[in-house]
């Protein structure tokens, strides 16, 4: 049994363990935390003796035709979505405090299935394992969510991800019948060949890849399939929106960086695909900031910031080098921490207060000045200060997209990365202004709110200090990274 | 009202599925048909040749008639008790006053119409009983019978024709009394 | 050899026609008639009475002293004169035209049965030639059935189950309680009983291996009859076992022709004390007559069938073994048959129908009517099991005893 | 062994609880269990049946290939899983029946589990048939049991206006059905499939009329599988027939139908076929419109049973389309397979849906979906197997009814037919909501406290199995795999 | 001369007339009765062809059989059939097609 | 003669078909198609089935439409007769049959192998007494006379067993279901 089994088995048998009535807190965090630590003890074992290629492997055949297998097997990329999964996770159920069991048996199921996705090297299994976090997000946003429309927004998350990953069903399947070998259709990503279209097929080709990109596309939230993702985190309660927002979400880049762009070579290049994908990331990071500048609720700015980063991994992939790539990745593990991060926060801003709106808020930090330091320094991390992990990412991404300018001359791609640099400054704006008009400025009365007892400290350090040590040190990251996807 | 329950017969197989009951009824109306075949058994008389006059009770009741005494005198007085009495109204009497030259003159009244529908008739006899003149009675008479309805209705001549003359006391001229 | 149609010709047409006018109209029809008659005489002498006896020739109206009686035998005519001559009344609340369908409807299907019962053997026609009649049809023996078809009993009950709608129209259309009630009443005891009565000449068939009537007969009248296995070729162990499945079927099928013609002791549907007559209480002369014959005409039909099927049809009793001990021809030889024999089984048959009928009037004035829940149970908890039980039984007496 | 002696095996154990029902006063429970045992066994010793041991006689008749064997173990596996879920129903069935339910507690359930042997009987010769007149006859056994059956509580309206509607509705395929048969006889002037489909490749001459003769079996077997337009039967018949019924007909009716329909169409479509272009296109048409036409008119429902006929619909439209598509080599299986693998796995997520719908229907809970709030806290269990159920209904990975979809999208996408994916793609987006939409029901608050629904003994057995058997099918799919293609 | 095509055409028309009126009628009972109507036009069919197909000589009586099936078939269905109207009828006391609308949506 | 029997008794059949359709009254509805069978019936005979024929008169009219007269009358159904049939229906209906009717006639100009007549498609029975093993078959055969009945039901029997077990099981069902639908308990 691979130790990868066992760390996606864990939070499964952990839900199972809860609903059969085991203590929630104290199971789910065991199984969190010895996820999280098996999945260190891994990156660290990985990066000391192999060092390259899947390790950690095993696979079970499921069905011999077409071949399905249940096969495991990490490389850099994988483990690190795999900390980044367990470090939210552990995160997450830390903070839920006195609630009902579905909390902590939704947060197990959705941390589950990412870790699957992950984890598993077989298309089918990536894909299905996705599809675990379908349900309790459903569950949780129309059940404990937050706001009057929640049922409306629950309704709209679930078609949007499960039309997606229909359409995502459809793109792999393409991909499965494409790249399969001659032996007969397999699953397995490592028995596909690369793709080598010819004139007749090149345009279906090009057609399989766009599919793929709506359908990982949608589940990342790219701009014209976003609508779902603000108002379903601005409505999830805190762990949902911490694993969802931090995790699940970079479900797509994985499988873009994972199955697509390896699988499809160089079809990203393809003028139109290129281009199409330049303009919807534009819409994500200057649209998407728009609106994000224009919010009113904490919770809803966090949203749209969100969906808003999303443009820059994007840019990542689309410039179609592996620095790029490299970036996005980076950037895809520093956005996951920070948001989740940030989330966590908003939530015990909600819990405490009631209300997350900028009108009605004020001059917090006098009461809670843990609160305001580490909301500040999540805030510092999600624009990308020099220092904290996502500048790391950013600065990746943005280096990537200029090469692949140096490579291609002028393109289109040179005017959308000098657009979205501005991107940066107006995410600074959004987040300085609500920072200061939250934890400074006038305070507002009849708010009350004290910083978090120790116990729930735990899990702002925990994601706090990360952010910290791979925005010092990226390389930590980087090189697992850089083992999975190359370093130029 | 007392209920009486009548305990049914408890059968036996082949009773309840009438068999033998069948087979037995069969035999009992074979045993009628060849008796009346071998004409063992007469019951039917072959009526207008044969007849039963003869053998008519003393109680028979016929056709009602009236009669007159041994002097021909008619006995009816027209009281028309018969006429009352008479459950389907078969009787229809209008009376009149014995005209002064008559014999019986001042004596009673005599019906001037005497009729019987004799369609209507039921032969039971009430007429007779209820006579105080002993003017009406019922004969043996049976075969009634006419061409139309008008020949059914027995007026004063048929009826004084079918009854003919009566000896005997007649209460009204009893000195006794 | 062609299709049915295509041996249609002149001859095959003359000869049917004669065929029906003869059998429908100079058997079946004064048989009716007669029924009527019998009916009321063997009601009368089982019931110690005498019956119609006296209507004849009316010489009296002529000025003699007496009447010409022949015992009554002119009275099914009188009848039948009264019921044209009285008045036809039909009430006002009835449904006009399936008023007047109804009653033609009884009679039709109950005279169309009679086609495929074989009333003789054959007549040959060639005693004709010495008086100087010529023609090839005259050496071709004529066949004494309307139509010498090939499904005979399953045309009988097929016709025979049309009889049933004369019926319930009659109930319906009168619109009224009571033959209402008893048109609903004959359609159920009819469609119940058809069951038992086509399943219990299934051993029969089983038998015969054969459909066509005809043959039967033919074959009874070489080998004896079913009931009587006492001449002929095959008279095997077999043939005598076979004699118990024979006489279950004989009983089930005598008793289920009692009730499909609405005979006693199942004439529920007229039953006088409960529906007033019942569907034809509001019918009257002709239309009323009609009934009656239905019901007589379907009576003989039956009768004919179960004479034909069990009773050798038109054979002569043991005319086989008289056959083979005096040396006079009585059976049947294709072609052969002299012209009296065909008289003679003609005769035969008629005479034998006439004993079944005579046993159908017998029984209606024996056994008293039955409730309509044991009509219904005996139809269906007896009589169908029975006659299934029949089969197998058949079926495996068949199997072990070849005949 | 032949599996004929099941069949009979199983005739006669109908005809014998028939008996005994009728002569022997003993609990009727125990003659559902008596057919539950008999099922049981029968269910065991297919395993022990060989493929093609057919008797000499019947040969032209009768096919056991590896299909056929897998139907009727399908078929047996229903009628165990429906006579189970009738138990739970019983008291229902006793209260429309029975003139005086507090008195009579047994009148007309002895029949109601007898009859079903009767139908599996049907299903199991269906799984064979290969020839007109046994098609015709199996198919009509098991369809005129349904009639009774489904009209079967005669004190409830709406039960016998099921029974009506599924009579006139199932007489008029029958017509359409034999017409067309008369046609396909008349035209080959064969019987059996196999003589037929000898014809057909070396047919001459205008097609016309073999089409015209195709098109009237395909809308009679249409009535059967329940596919557009000939599905308007099935909303008012699912919801008004007792739930057993009901789902014995979206599973055993279904599957039947559907074992008959992948003959025919096998042998239609077959390689040399004249008239394979146009029935293809017959069939994509009728599965695009299936497909449509069920998952959207199931948005709307509130009633969760007639929101299983919808579905039903909708999964017959899967798997029209999944038999259209003949290019499935690359699978490893025929489109009949497909569709066998298919069925098989949507028997348990049915069975759940039903055996849930009929232990509340028993316990005094309504077949609204309003009625079912809070299930999951007043029968955690119940919430869970009906969640995992109705997930698979939707295709949600790692469950069964993942994998008949995934198939079934795969088959589309080798044949090149992406309209029909898209198709596809939208139905199940549709399923995902009204399924869902029953799954939140299911775990939210209510506004009052339900009684919680319990099961016997022998239902959790039954739900124990049907969820591991969604599981097991969602995550090793080879399971059925190696039943079905031996 | 009549052929067989004749034969097919008075069929399907009888069949044809069975569809008018189980889609125009509204009394179940006779809708029911085009049901039976249909059935028999494609029993003609049957035996048409039956007719014209010559098996060593004979007419083909494999589709007699069919023909034979049907018929009991369709005497089953319609005992079931009107054993259902009948307890409907009782329920309701009606035999419309619409009458019968409990079940809608 | 043979011409005219068929336009004759397709005449009846399909004046009376329509006859059920058209009237409102269901009892003249039902006798309509009792004629209808019969005149059905009598196509049967001319296309030689002679068995099938009688079959559907017994079984038809004799049983099946007799069922439904004593339904019409116990269930008493006049209700139809004051009602606005849907015209939609109606002409929907009509359209269809006359689609079906062109569709058909259409087919049956493509079908070339339905252009002959009886004659063309003579009986042989020489050669199917050679081919018969049984002997009553046999022997009907070699007088020329098509033993209908005993073939269908050598057919049946024979090659055929099996189904009619099938059927015997569907009555079972039936019989059961009829029973329980209108038994009526005592109580």
């Amino acid at each position: 049994m691979s130790p990868l089994e066992i760390i996606i088995l864990l939070p499964i048998l952990a839900a199972l363990a809860v609903w059969l009535g085991a203590p929630a807190r104290l199971t789910s965090l065991v199984a969190s935390l010895a996820g999280l630590a098996l999945s260190l003890v891994l990156a660290v074992q990985y990066q000391s003796h192999s060092g390259s290629g899947m390790a950690f492997t095993s696979a079970h055949t499921v069905l011999t035709h077409p071949h399905i297998q249940f096969a495991v097997g990490a490389d850099g990329l994988s483990l690190t979505m795999a900390l980044l999964t367990t470090l939210i996770t552990s995160a997450a159920l830390w903070s839920i405090v006195d609630k009902e069991r579905i909390y902590y048996i939704a947060s197990l199921l959705i941390s589950a299935g990412a870790l699957g996705a992950f984890l598993t090297t077989d298309i089918f299994f990536i894909y299905s394992f996705h599809e675990l976090a379908l349900i309790p997000t459903l569950l949780m946003i129309a059940l404990h969510g937050h706001g009057e429309d929640r049922r409306a927004v629950a309704w709209k998350i679930t078609i949007y991800l499960g039309v997606g990953s229909l359409v995502l069903l459809a793109g792999l399947l393409g991909v499965v019948w494409w790249c399969s070998p001659e032996s007969g259709l397999t699953f397995a990503l490592a028995d596909l060949k690369p793709v080598s279209s010819n004139c007749k097929t090149e345009a279906l080709i090009n057609l399989n890849f766009f599919v793929l990109l709506i359908g990982f596309g949608t589940l990342v939230s790219l701009f014209p399939f976003h609508a779902w993702a603000a108002p379903a985190y601005a409505s999830a309660p805190t762990p949902v929106a911490m694993l969802h927002a931090g995790v699940l979400k970079k479900f797509g880049l994985y499988g873009l960086i994972r199955i697509a762009l390896p699988l499809f070579p160089n079809v990203i290049q393809t003028p139109w695909i290129q281009q199409a994908l330049l303009l919807m990331l534009l819409g994500n990071i200057l649209v998407v900031g728009f609106i994000t500048i224009y919010q009113r609720r904490l919770d809803e700015m966090l949203a749209n910031s969100s969906v808003m980063h999303m443009g820059y991994i994007f840019l990542g992939l689309a410039a179609g080098n592996a620095l790029g790539q490299n970036g996005a990745a980076l950037l895809m593990f520093a956005h996951g921490i920070s948001i989740a991060l940030l989330f966590l926060l908003c939530g015990k801003l909600r819990s405490n207060l009631g209300t997350l709106e900028f009108s009605k808020l004020g001059g917090l930090a006098t009461n809670a000045p843990f609160l305001s330091l580490t909301f500040g320094f999540a805030a510092f991390a999600s624009i990308g200060l020099p220092g904290l992990a996502n500048f790391a990412g950013e600065i990746l991404v943005f280096l990537g997209a200029f090469q692949s300018f140096s490579e291609q001359g002028f393109s289109m791609i040179h005017v959308v990365t000098i657009l979205s640099l501005w991107g940066v400054v107006m995410s600074a704006v959004y987040m300085l202004r609500a920072y200061r008009k939250i934890f400074f400025g006038e305070a507002t009365t009849g708010l009350f709110i004290t910083d978090p007892t120790p116990s729930q400290r735990v899990p702002m350090f925990l994601l706090a200090a990360v952010l910290l040590v791979v925005g010092c040190q990226p390389s930590l990251l980087l090189n697992l990274i850089q083992s999975a996807i190359g370093a130029k | 009202m007392a209920t009486i329950i009548v305990q049914r017969p408890t059968l036996k197989w082949h009773e309840r599925w009438f068999i033998t009951p069948f087979l037995k009824g069969m035999r009992i109306t074979l045993g009628h048909a060849i008796a009346i075949l071998l004409r063992k058994k007469k019951v039917t008389m072959q009526y207008p040749e044969e007849k039963w006059d003869a053998n008519l009770p003393e109680h028979y009741r016929g056709a009602p008639a009236l009669v007159t005494d041994e002097h021909g005198r008619e006995r009816c007085v027209s009281c028309q008790l018969c006429e009352f009495i008479c459950p389907p109204r078969a009787i229809k009497i209008i009376p009149e006053e014995i005209p002064s030259e008559d014999k019986w003159a001042k004596v009673e009244k005599r019906p001037k119409l005497f009729n019987i529908d004799m369609i209507r008739c039921i032969y039971c006899g009430m007429c007779e009983e209820v006579c105080p003149e002993q003017a009406i009675f019922l004969r043996k008479d049976y075969a009634i019978t006419g061409l139309s309805r008008a020949e059914m209705v027995h007026d004063k001549t048929k009826l004084y024709e079918i009854g003919g003359v009566r000896t005997g006391l007649v209460n009204k001229w009893n000195e006794l009394k | 050899m062609g299709s049915f149609l295509d041996n249609i010709n002149l001859a095959f047409l003359i000869a049917s026609v004669v065929k029906i006018v003869f059998f429908s109209f100079m058997v079946i029809l004064p048989m009716v008639a007669y029924s009527t008659y019998a009916e009321r005489r063997i009601s009368a002498i089982i019931q110690d009475r005498v019956g119609p006896n006296r209507t004849g020739i009316p010489l009296t109206i002529l000025g003699f002293k007496r009447d010409l009686s022949f015992a009554g035998l002119v009275q099914p005519m009188a009848d039948g004169l009264k019921a044209l001559l009285k008045e036809d009344l039909t009430p006002a609340h009835v449904n006009k035209f399936y008023y007047w369908l109804a009653p033609c409807l009884v009679i039709v299907p109950a005279l169309l049965t009679a086609a495929v019962i074989p009333f003789g053997s054959e007549l040959n026609l060639d005693w004709l030639a010495y008086f100087g009649i010529s023609g090839e049809w005259l050496h071709k023996p004529i066949k004494l059935v309307i139509a010498d078809l090939s499904v005979g009993p399953l045309y009988t009950f097929a016709i025979a189950s049309l009889g049933v709608y004369g019926i319930v129209i009659a109930g319906w259309a009168s619109n009224s309680k009571y033959p209402f009630l008893g048109g609903v009443r004959s359609s159920s005891q009819m469609i119940s009983y058809e069951i038992a009565l086509g399943l219990s000449i299934i051993p029969v068939l089983m038998i015969f291996g054969d459909l066509n009537l005809s043959k039967i007969a033919q074959y009874q009248d070489a080998n004896g009859w079913l009931l009587l296995p006492f001449w002929g070729e095959g008279l095997t162990l077999g043939r005598w076992l076979l004699l118990i499945p024979i006489v279950i079927s004989f009983v089930v099928f005598t008793i289920s022709m009692f009730a499909e013609t609405n005979r006693a002791p199942f004439d529920l549907p007229e039953c006088e004390t409960e529906l007033v007559a019942g569907y034809h209480t509001e019918y009257s002369s002709m239309k009323f007559a009609m009934f009656f014959m239905g019901e007589y005409a379907a009576m003989i039909v039956g009768s004919g069938l179960a004479v034909t099927l069990f009773l050798g049809g038109w054979s002569i009793p043991f005319g086989g073994l008289l056959e083979k001990w005096t040396g006079i021809t009585l059976t049947f030889h294709a072609g052969a048959t002299p012209f009296w024999l065909g008289l003679v089984h003609i005769g035969c048959f008629l005479g034998k129908v006439v004993v079944f009928i005579i046993f159908f009037i017998w029984v209606r004035w024996t056994l008293p009517r039955f409730r309509y829940d044991q009509l219904m149970k005996l139809g269906w908890l007896i009589f169908f099991e029975l006659a299934l039980a029949n089969i197998i039984l058949t079926a495996a007496i068949l199997m072990w005893f070849p005949i | 062994m032949s599996t004929l002696s099941l069949e009979v095996f199983l005739g006669a154990l109908a005809l014998v609880l028939l008996l005994v029902e009728t002569f022997v006063t003993v609990p009727r429970k125990l003659i559902a269990c008596a057919a539950i045992g008999g099922l049981l066994v029968a269910l065991v010793a297919l395993f022990f049946c060989a493929k093609d041991a057919v008797p000499p006689g019947l040969v032209e008749f009768y096919k056991v290939d590896s299909l056929a064997l897998f139907y009727k173990g399908l078929a047996l596996v229903s009628t165990i899983a429906v006579l189970v879920i009738a138990l739970e129903y019983a008291p229902v069935i006793n209260q429309f029946v029975a003139a005086d339910p507090e008195k009579t507690k047994e009148a007309g359930l002895g029949e109601f589990f007898a009859l079903p042997l009767i139908v599996c009987v049907g299903l199991m010769v269906m799984a064979s048939a290969v020839d007109l007149i046994t098609i015709f006859v199996s198919l009509e056994l098991t369809t005129v049991s349904f009639y009774v059956l489904v009209a079967y509580m005669r004190r409830s309206a709406s039960s016998l206006e099921a029974g009506v509607k599924y009579l006139i509705l199932g007489a008029l395929s029958t017509g359409l059905l034999v017409y067309g048969m008369a046609w396909l006889y008349g035209l080959t002037g064969q019987m059996t499939l196999a003589g037929i489909s000898d014809k057909i490749t070396h047919w001459q001459g205008s097609t016309a009329p073999l089409l015209f003769a195709v098109a009237l079996i395909l809308a009679g077997i249409g009535f059967k599988v329940a596919a557009v337009p000939f599905q308007i039967w099935v909303p008012d018949v699912y919801q008004g027939a007792p739930t057993p019924v009901t789902a014995f007909l979206s599973v055993g009716s279904k599957a039947s139908g559907f074992i008959v329909l992948s003959r025919v169409v096998t042998m239609l479509l077959a390689k040399d076929s004249a008239i394979a272009p146009q029935t293809e296109q017959m069939l994509l048409i009728i599965a695009g419109a299936t497909i449509l036409f069920g998952n959207l008119a199931a948005i709307a429902q509130t009633n969760f049973k007639r929101l299983l006929g919808y579905s039903s619909i909708s999964h017959a439209g899967y798997l029209l389309l999944a038999l259209a598509c003949t290019h499935t080599g690359a699978l490893g299986f025929t489109p009949s397979e497909i569709v066998a693998f298919y069925l098989a796995t949507y028997l348990p997520m049915t069975f759940i849906c039903f055996l849930v719908l009929a232990a509340g229907r028993a316990q005094g809970i309504n077949e609204d979906i309003a009625f079912f709030r809070g299930l999951a806290r007043t029968s955690p269990v119940l919430g869970f197997s009906l969640t995992l159920a109705l997930a698979s209904l939707a295709g949600l990975p790692l469950t069964a009814g993942f994998m008949g979809k995934f198939f079934v999208f795969f088959s589309a996408t080798l044949e090149g037919n992406y309209a029909s994916l898209l198709i596809a793609i939208i139905g199940a987006a549709a399923g995902f909501y009204y399924y869902f939409k029953v799954i939140l029901a299911i775990h939210s608050v209510p506004e009052e406290k339900l009684p919680a629904i319990r099961l016997s003994a022998l239902s959790q057995t039954l739900l124990a199995i049907l969820v591991a058997a969604i599981i097991v099918i969602g995550v090793y799919p080879d399971a059925v795999r190696n039943l079905l293609v031996k | 001369m009549v052929t067989l095509n004749h034969y097919l055409i008075v069929s399907g028309m009888l069949f044809a007339i069975g569809l008018t009126g189980v889609i125009a009628r509204r009394s179940i009972l006779v809708i029911y009765m085009c049901l039976e109507l249909m059935l028999s036009a494609a029993n003609l069919t049957l035996v048409a062809f039956s007719r014209f197909h010559l098996v060593d000589g004979l007419p083909d009586y494999n589709a007699q059989a069919l023909v034979f099936f049907t018929i009991t078939v369709a005497a089953a269905e319609v005992a079931v059939g009107l054993a259902i109207i009948v307890a409907l009828f009782r329920a309701k006391h009606s035999v419309d097609v619409e009458a019968a609308g409990k079940l809608k949506g | 003669m043979p011409a005219a029997f068929f336009y004759i008794f397709s005449a009846i059949t399909l004046l009376f078909g329509v006859m059920v359709v058209v009237c409102r009254n269901p009892v003249a509805s039902a006798l309509s198609l009792v004629v209808s069978f019969a005149g059905l019936a009598a196509l049967f005979v001319s296309l030689d089935a002679y068995f099938i024929g009688t079959i559907q008169i017994l079984v038809y009219a004799g049983a099946v439409m007799v069922l439904f007269l004593f339904i019409i009358m116990l269930l008493d159904i006049k209700a139809e007769e004051h009602r606005q049939p849907n015209a939609l229906a109606i002409v929907g209906g009509i359209a269809l049959a006359v689609i079906f009717v062109g569709q058909l006639g259409y087919i049956v100009s493509q079908h070339e192998f339905g252009n002959r007549t009886t004659a063309d498609v003579p009986i042989l029975f020489d050669k199917a007494a050679q081919v018969q093993k049984l002997e009553t078959i046999k022997s009907d055969l070699r007088a020329g006379v098509l033993p209908d009945t005993k073939l269908v039901g050598q057919t049946l029997f024979q090659r055929y067993g099996f189904q009619i077990q099938l059927v015997g099981a569907l009555l079972l069902a039936g019989t059961v279901g009829v029973v329980i639908l209108s038994k009526r308990e005592v109580k």
